[in-house]
C-alpha cells in the first residue's frame, strides 16, 4: 500500500445563505486557497474528483458548472461522486494506490439555501413505502434520539452538552456558522422542535465548499510541512429499510472499526460526522471513544453543515489539527444516508517526530 | 505497479421503453444476478460494490445507492455511487476496476441502471432556472448543431447519418437484449421517419429506454481459466468544461487525449490496426464517424469514408457497436458500461450471433456532458 | 453589488413519476385495496412489513407473504408540532415505528392523536384506511390508537 | 372495492426552490433589461464570454472586467427543431443556433427567424431583434430571435480554422 497524506484543504465560511455567490465562485474560493497553500498549479494535479447532489439547489449536473471553477484546459482526468465528497476522496485514495496518481484534488460543494432539504432528503428513502409519506429527515433523526431515550443511552441533557461543547469548540473556528457559550440549562428552556429534538440538536442548513489535496508520502513531505497521512480508511453501509435497523446502533461502524483495526490505535482525537447531536453519543458508543478522546475540535457539522463536503471537512479538520500538531493520531468519520446508514472511518496521523 | 484487474462476467436487462415488471431494485437486481452467475461466482464473493447512474432526477430518488444496498447484496460492504453525466457507465467501470487496481479489493460488482419510464426522461435533462428562455430541445436540440457543423465542414454527404442508423439497427436483430429490434430496417425507412433536428430524423437519434448493466471484475490471482477472463489493458477518464473560447465542440479535445492515453497505457501505437473491434457511444448516427476521427482510428475528415466503406459493420475490417450500441439500447445510466462490458464480451468470446471472429483487443467508449466528459477502455483476450 | 440587488426567483422543479411495483411491491399495494397489510417472510423467519424484496442479510429474493395485522404497537414515536407542507396530516402528530401484530419489523407511519401526551411506548394502534384505497402507501392515512 | 392488480403507482414529486441569480449574472440581466449585451473579459486567456458567468471555464479563473458587445455576430452552428418542448420559449420548427457575437469568443444558444430555415447558413450573419421596449425584462428572451443582416457571410472555412488552430 501507498503512503498517502492530506496536504492542504481549504474551506469557504459557512454561512446561512451565500447569497450572491454561485457554486462556482464558491469552488473557486477553496480550490485556489487549497492549490496556493502548498504552492502547486491545477496542472500539477493528476486526479480531481468532487461531492455534489442536484436535488439541493435543483438543477440537473450541478457539477458539470462546478468544473468552471477548475482549470481543466488543457483536459484533466476527473471524476464525480453524486455523494459526500468524503467518498471522492476516497476514489482518489485508489487512483493514487493503483498509482494512476501521484496528486489529487478532491472538492465537494453544496448550498442547501435554496430549497427544502428537510423534504428533500427524503427522496434518500425507499420509493415505494417510505417516500410517498414525506417522513423528513429531522423527524427520522428524532425517532432514533428517542430510541436511544428510551435506551437510557442517552438523555436530553447529554445531548445538550454535545451542543455545548460544540458550540463552544466552534468559537475557535473561523468559519462556523453558529458558536458561542451556552449553559446546558439554557439550551434546555429552548422550544422543542421535533420531539425530543431541539432546533440545536439538528445541524444548520449551509452554504458553502472545500477542497482536500492528497499526496504520496514523496510528494506531502516536499509541500507540507506536517502532512496528515490516511494510514486506514474504510466505508460501509446498512439496509435501505427503515423498520428492520436498530437505530440504536450501527453495525457497518462496527465492521469498519473492525477493517481498519481501530483498537490498535491510540486516538488522541476525533472529528466525527454526526448531523444531530444524538448521533455523535452513538458514534462515540459504537466506536468506543474513551473521554480522553477530544471531539469536534472545529465544532463539528452542527456549527456549520455543507451537504455534500461536510464529510469531507471532516478529514479536512483533522488535518488541520494534525498539522498544526495538537493531534498525533486522529480519526475522521464521515455519514451519508438516514440516521447513519452509511458511514466512511479513517485514522490520520502525524509522521513528525 | 496497479493490479491486473479482469472482467469475468456480465449481465444485462432486456431493455425496453419501459419494463414495467419490475421496480427499480428489481431491474438493477437482475443484471447483477446475471453478472454473478456469468463470473460462476456468489453474492458473499463479492467485496464491494459500484454503483452508477444519471441525474437523480431521471427516478426521483436521491443518492439510489442508499435505497439499493439491499438489492446489490451491500449491507457491510462498501458502496460507492458515480455520477459524470452520460459517460458515467464508462467511468463507474473505470472506477469499479480502479478497487482491484488499487490492490486493495478481490471482487467487485459494478452495476449501473436507467428507469427511465419512471419519469420522462428527455425533459429532465431540459429542466432550466429562471431569467433563462427554454430553446434547446434535450440532447438532441444540443449535439445536432455539431453534428451539421460536421457535415458541412467536410463536405460529408447526406446518407453517412441513415448508414449507421441501419447498420447498428441491423446489428441489434443479433443482440437479443436490444431495445430497438427493426427486422425490416432499410435506407429509406431511416430517410423518410420524421424530422426531429434538421437533419436528424427519428431513426437516427438513440431510444429512451429502462435498462441495467453489470459487470463482475476480479483480481488476477482470484480469476479462474472457466471465467473466460477480459484483462483490462488500460483505463483514461478525460474531462473540459461545456464550453470555452476556442473549444471545438465537433472534435473536442478532451476524446482526443483521452484516447491517447488509453491506447499509450495499453502500449497501442497503431490503434486502427492493433484493435479488433470497438463499441463506442453513439447516440445519434453521425456521431459514428466523428468519433472515429476523434478515437484517432480515422484521419481527421476522413471517418465517414470508413462508415461508407462499409468498414464498421460487423463484417467489416473494424466492426464498431456489433451489440447494437446505444442507438438501439439506451438506458443512460448503463450506457456507457454496456459499451465497456460489450467490449469485454467481444474478447471473451462470448458475443453469441454479433460476436466479431478473433477478437482479441476491444475498445470501450463513453462520453456524457455536452460532449465533454470521456471515458475509455482497453480490453484484451490476454493479459497485458 | 449589495445582496439585495442580486435577482432571486422562485422555481417548482417536479415530475409526477410512474413507479412499476414489481411483484413484491405490487402484491403488498394490491392487497391493501382490500385493506389488508402483507409481510413477508426473511432468511431469518422474520416477518418483514412492508415487505421487502431483498432479504436484509442474505440478499435472497423473498416470495414468501404473510398477512399481518393492521393493528399494532408503537415501539418508537416522535412528535411534529409544525407539519410540513408534504407531511400526511396537517396537524401535530406523531411519526411512530410500529410493529403490527404477526410482523417482526417496525412499520413507519403517522399516528394521529390530539395531544403528545398521550402517545406511549407500547400503545395499541390501528390503521385508519382512506376509502376508496387506490392501491397506494398512503391508502393508509394514518394509524389510530385503539 | 377493486379487485385489480397494482403494477404501478404515481408518485408526485415537486420542489420549491429559490434561484438567485449571483452577482455577474444580475448584471447581464440588468443590462439586457437596458438593451445591452455585457460580457466579461478573462484576465489570462483574454476570452471573451457572453452570456458572462463569473469565472473563465478554461482557466477556473474569476472574471470581473465587462465588456459591451453589439448585437451582431455569426451563425456557427444551428439545428431546426422540430419537437415540441414543455415549456419552451417558441413552437416547433423554429432554428435554434449558436450564435458567436462580434467581439465574443465563445457562442450563445438563441434563435434565428426572418428568414426561410432552408436558408440559415453557417457564417451568416446576423443581429438581434428585440421584443418592443416596453416587454423588456431581465432576460435573454428580450431578444426574440436574430435575424440574418445584409453582410457578406464569414468564409466557412474561418470558423473552423480558428477552432482548429
Amino acid at each position: 500500500m501507498r503512503e498517502v497524506a492530506v496536504i492542504a484543504y481549504a474551506q469557504t465560511p459557512m454561512t446561512r445563505d451565500a447569497g450572491a455567490q454561485n457554486e462556482v465562485e464558491l469552488i473557486m474560493q477553496v480550490v485556489h486557497q487549497a492549490l496556493d497553500e502548498v504552492k502547486l498549479n491545477q496542472t500539477d494535479i493528476d486526479f480531481t474528483c468532487s461531492g455534489s447532489c442536484d436535488y439541493l439547489q435543483g438543477v440537473t449536473f450541478a457539477f458539470v458548472d462546478g468544473l468552471n471553477a477548475v482549470s481543466s484546459v488543457p483536459p484533466i482526468n476527473e471524476s464525480h461522486v453524486e455523494m459526500d465528497a468524503a467518498w471522492a476522496l476516497y476514489e482518489s485514495w485508489l487512483k493514487i494506490q493503483m498509482e494512476e496518481a501521484d496528486v489529487a484534488l478532491v472538492y465537494g460543494f453544496g448550498k442547501s439555501s435554496p430549497g427544502e432539504l428537510r423534504s428533500i432528503m427524503t427522496l434518500q428513502l425507499d420509493p415505494y413505502y417510505l417516500a410517498p409519506l414525506w417522513p423528513d429527515s429531522v423527524s427520522l433523526a428524532a425517532l432514533q434520539a428517542k430510541a436511544m431515550i428510551d435506551n437510557k443511552m442517552i438523555t436530553e441533557e447529554s445531548m445538550a452538552k454535545v451542543v455545548k461543547r460544540s458550540r463552544k469548540n466552534a468559537k475557535s473556528n473561523p468559519n462556523s456558522q453558529l458558536s458561542g457559550d451556552f449553559s446546558i440549562g439554557d439550551l434546555l428552556s429552548e422550544p422543542i422542535f421535533v420531539s425530543p429534538l431541539r432546533k440545536h440538536d439538528c445541524s444548520p442548513i449551509t452554504d458553502g465548499a472545500s477542497a482536500i489535496i492528497l499526496a504520496t508520502k514523496e510528494k506531502a513531505l516536499s509541500l507540507c510541512r506536517n502532512p496528515a497521512f490516511i494510514t486506514s480508511i474504510d466505508h460501509r453501509v446498512e439496509t435501505a429499510q427503515f423498520g428492520y435497523r436498530n437505530l440504536t446502533s450501527s453495525p457497518s461502524i462496527q465492521k469498519s472499526s473492525e477493517v481498519i483495526n481501530l483498537s490498535d490505535y491510540s486516538i488522541d482525537a476525533a472529528e466525527l460526522h454526526a448531523p444531530f447531536s444524538h448521533q455523535e453519543l452513538l458514534l462515540i458508543k459504537e466506536l468506543q471513544l474513551n473521554e480522553e478522546v477530544s471531539i469536534n475540535k472545529s465544532g463539528g457539522v452542527l456549527a456549520g453543515n455543507i451537504m455534500m463536503s461536510a464529510g469531507l471537512d471532516r478529514i479536512g479538520s483533522m488535518f488541520n489539527l494534525i498539522k498544526s500538531g495538537k493531534v498525533r493520531t486522529g480519526l475522521a468519520h464521515a455519514t451519508s444516508g438516514p440516521c447513519l446508514q452509511q458511514n466512511m472511518l479513517i485514522i490520520m496521523e502525524s509522521k513528525n517526530e | 505497479m496497479s493490479e491486473l484487474a479482469a472482467v469475468v462476467g456480465m449481465g444485462q436487462t432486456k431493455h425496453s421503453s419501459k419494463n414495467g415488471e419490475v421496480s427499480i431494485a428489481g431491474l438493477v437486481r437482475e443484471s447483477a444476478e446475471k453478472a454473478l452467475l456469468d463470473a460462476e461466482l456468489e453474492w458473499e464473493d463479492i467485496d464491494a460494490v459500484i454503483l452508477g447512474k444519471a441525474p437523480d432526477m431521471f427516478e426521483g430518488v436521491m443518492m439510489p445507492e442508499l435505497y439499493l444496498t439491499d438489492a446489490l447484496v451491500a449491507n457491510n460492504k462498501p458502496i460507492l455511487r458515480v455520477h459524470t453525466a452520460g459517460s458515467v457507465g464508462g467511468s463507474t467501470g473505470i472506477v469499479a476496476a480502479s478497487y482491484i487496481q488499487s490492490g486493495m479489493f478481490e471482487r467487485v460488482l459494478v452495476s449501473t441502471f436507467e428507469k427511465q419510464s419512471e419519469s420522462n426522461a428527455m425533459w429532465a435533462l431540459s429542466t432550466t432556472v429562471p431569467y433563462a428562455p427554454l430553446i434547446n430541445a434535450g440532447a438532441g436540440g444540443y449535439f445536432t448543431p455539431y453534428m451539421r457543423e460536421y457535415k458541412r465542414r467536410f463536405n460529408v454527404p447526406e446518407h453517412i447519418g441513415r448508414i449507421v442508423a441501419v447498420k447498428d439497427r441491423l446489428n441489434a436483430l443479433k443482440n437479443p437484449y436490444a431495445h430497438l429490434h427493426i427486422p425490416d430496417i432499410n435506407l429509406e425507412m431511416v430517410e423518410k421517419s420524421p424530422m426531429l433536428w434538421d437533419p436528424l430524423t427519428f431513426l437516427e437519434s438513440c431510444p429512451s429506454s429502462d435498462g441495467a448493466c453489470s459487470l463482475v471484475i476480479s483480481s488476477e490471482r482470484s480469476v479462474t481459466d472457466n471465467q473466460l477472463p477480459a484483462w483490462i489493458h488500460s483505463t483514461s477518464m478525460r474531462s473540459e468544461p461545456t464550453m470555452y473560447a476556442g473549444r471545438d465542440a465537433v472534435n473536442p479535445q478532451a476524446g482526443s487525449e483521452c484516447a491517447k492515453d488509453v491506447y499509450k497505457k495499453a502500449g497501442i501505437k497503431d490503434p486502427i490496426k492493433e484493435i479488433d473491434c470497438a463499441e463506442i457511444y453513439v447516440p445519434f448516427s453521425w456521431y459514428e464517424p466523428m468519433w472515429l476521427e476523434n478515437l484517432l482510428l480515422a484521419d481527421i475528415g476522413q471517418g465517414w469514408l470508413m462508415t461508407e466503406k462499409g468498414h464498421t459493420s460487423l463484417e467489416g475490417k473494424f466492426p464498431v457497436n456489433m451489440s447494437g450500441g446505444v442507438l438501439s439500447s439506451n438506458p443512460i445510466g448503463a450506457s456507457g458500461l454496456l459499451r465497456f462490458g460489450e467490449a469485454a464480451q467481444q474478447v471473451r468470446n462470448k458475443a453469441g450471433e454479433y460476436q466479431v471472429q478473433g477478437a482479441k483487443l476491444a475498445l470501450g467508449h463513453a462520453f456524457g456532458g455536452g460532449a465533454q466528459f470521456f471515458a475509455m477502455w482497453i480490453v484484451g483476450a490476454n493479459k497485458p | 453589488m449589495s445582496d439585495k440587488e442580486i435577482l432571486k426567483a422562485d422555481f417548482e422543479l417536479g415530475f409526477t413519476y410512474t413507479r412499476s411495483t414489481g411483484p413484491v411491491i405490487g402484491h403488498f399495494l394490491t392487497e391493501l385495496q382490500k385493506c389488508k397489510i402483507y409481510g413477508i417472510k426473511g432468511s431469518d423467519g422474520k416477518v418483514i412489513v412492508p415487505p421487502a424484496e431483498y432479504d436484509p442479510v442474505t440478499g435472497e429474493t423473498l416470495k414468501e407473504f404473510i398477512e399481518v395485522s393492521d393493528i399494532g404497537k408503537v415501539k418508537t414515536w416522535v412528535w411534529v408540532n409544525q407539519p410540513l407542507e408534504k407531511h400526511p396530516i396537517q396537524a401535530p402528530f406523531a411519526w411512530a415505528l410500529i410493529q403490527l401484530e404477526g410482523a417482526d419489523t417496525n412499520f413507519l407511519h403517522a399516528v394521529k392523536v390530539k395531544k403528545e401526551k398521550i402517545m406511549k411506548n407500547n400503545m395499541k394502534v390501528k390503521a385508519s384506511w382512506a376509502l376508496p384505497p387506490k392501491g397506494n402507501i398512503t391508502d393508509i392515512k394514518y394509524f389510530e390508537p385503539i | 372495492m377493486s379487485e385489480e392488480k397494482i403494477l404501478e403507482f404515481e408518485a408526485p414529486i415537486y420542489f420549491k426552490y429559490s434561484y438567485t441569480a449571483g452577482k455577474t449574472t444580475t448584471s447581464f440581466l440588468n443590462s439586457i433589461k437596458k438593451g445591452k449585451l455585457v460580457g466579461q473579459k478573462c484576465p489570462k486567456c483574454r476570452g471573451v464570454y457572453v452570456p458572462p458567468r463569473g469565472s473563465c471555464p478554461k482557466d477556473g479563473v474569476a472574471t470581473e472586467e465587462e465588456i459591451e458587445l453589439p448585437d451582431i455576430g455569426t451563425v456557427e452552428s444551428f439545428t431546426i427543431n422540430y419537437l415540441p418542448i414543455p415549456g419552451g420559449a417558441v413552437d416547433p420548427p423554429y432554428v435554434s443556433a449558436n450564435i458567436i457575437l462580434d467581439g465574443a469568443d465563445l457562442a450563445f444558444m438563441h434563435i434565428v427567424d426572418g428568414i426561410d430555415h432552408s436558408e440559415v447558413r453557417v457564417g451568416m450573419r446576423v443581429k438581434a431583434h428585440w421584443k418592443p421596449k416596453n416587454e423588456w425584462k431581465a432576460s435573454l428572451e428580450n431578444i426574440a430571435y436574430f435575424q440574418p443582416i445584409d453582410e457578406p457571410d464569414l468564409p466557412l472555412n474561418h470558423l473552423s480554422d480558428e477552432k482548429n488552430a
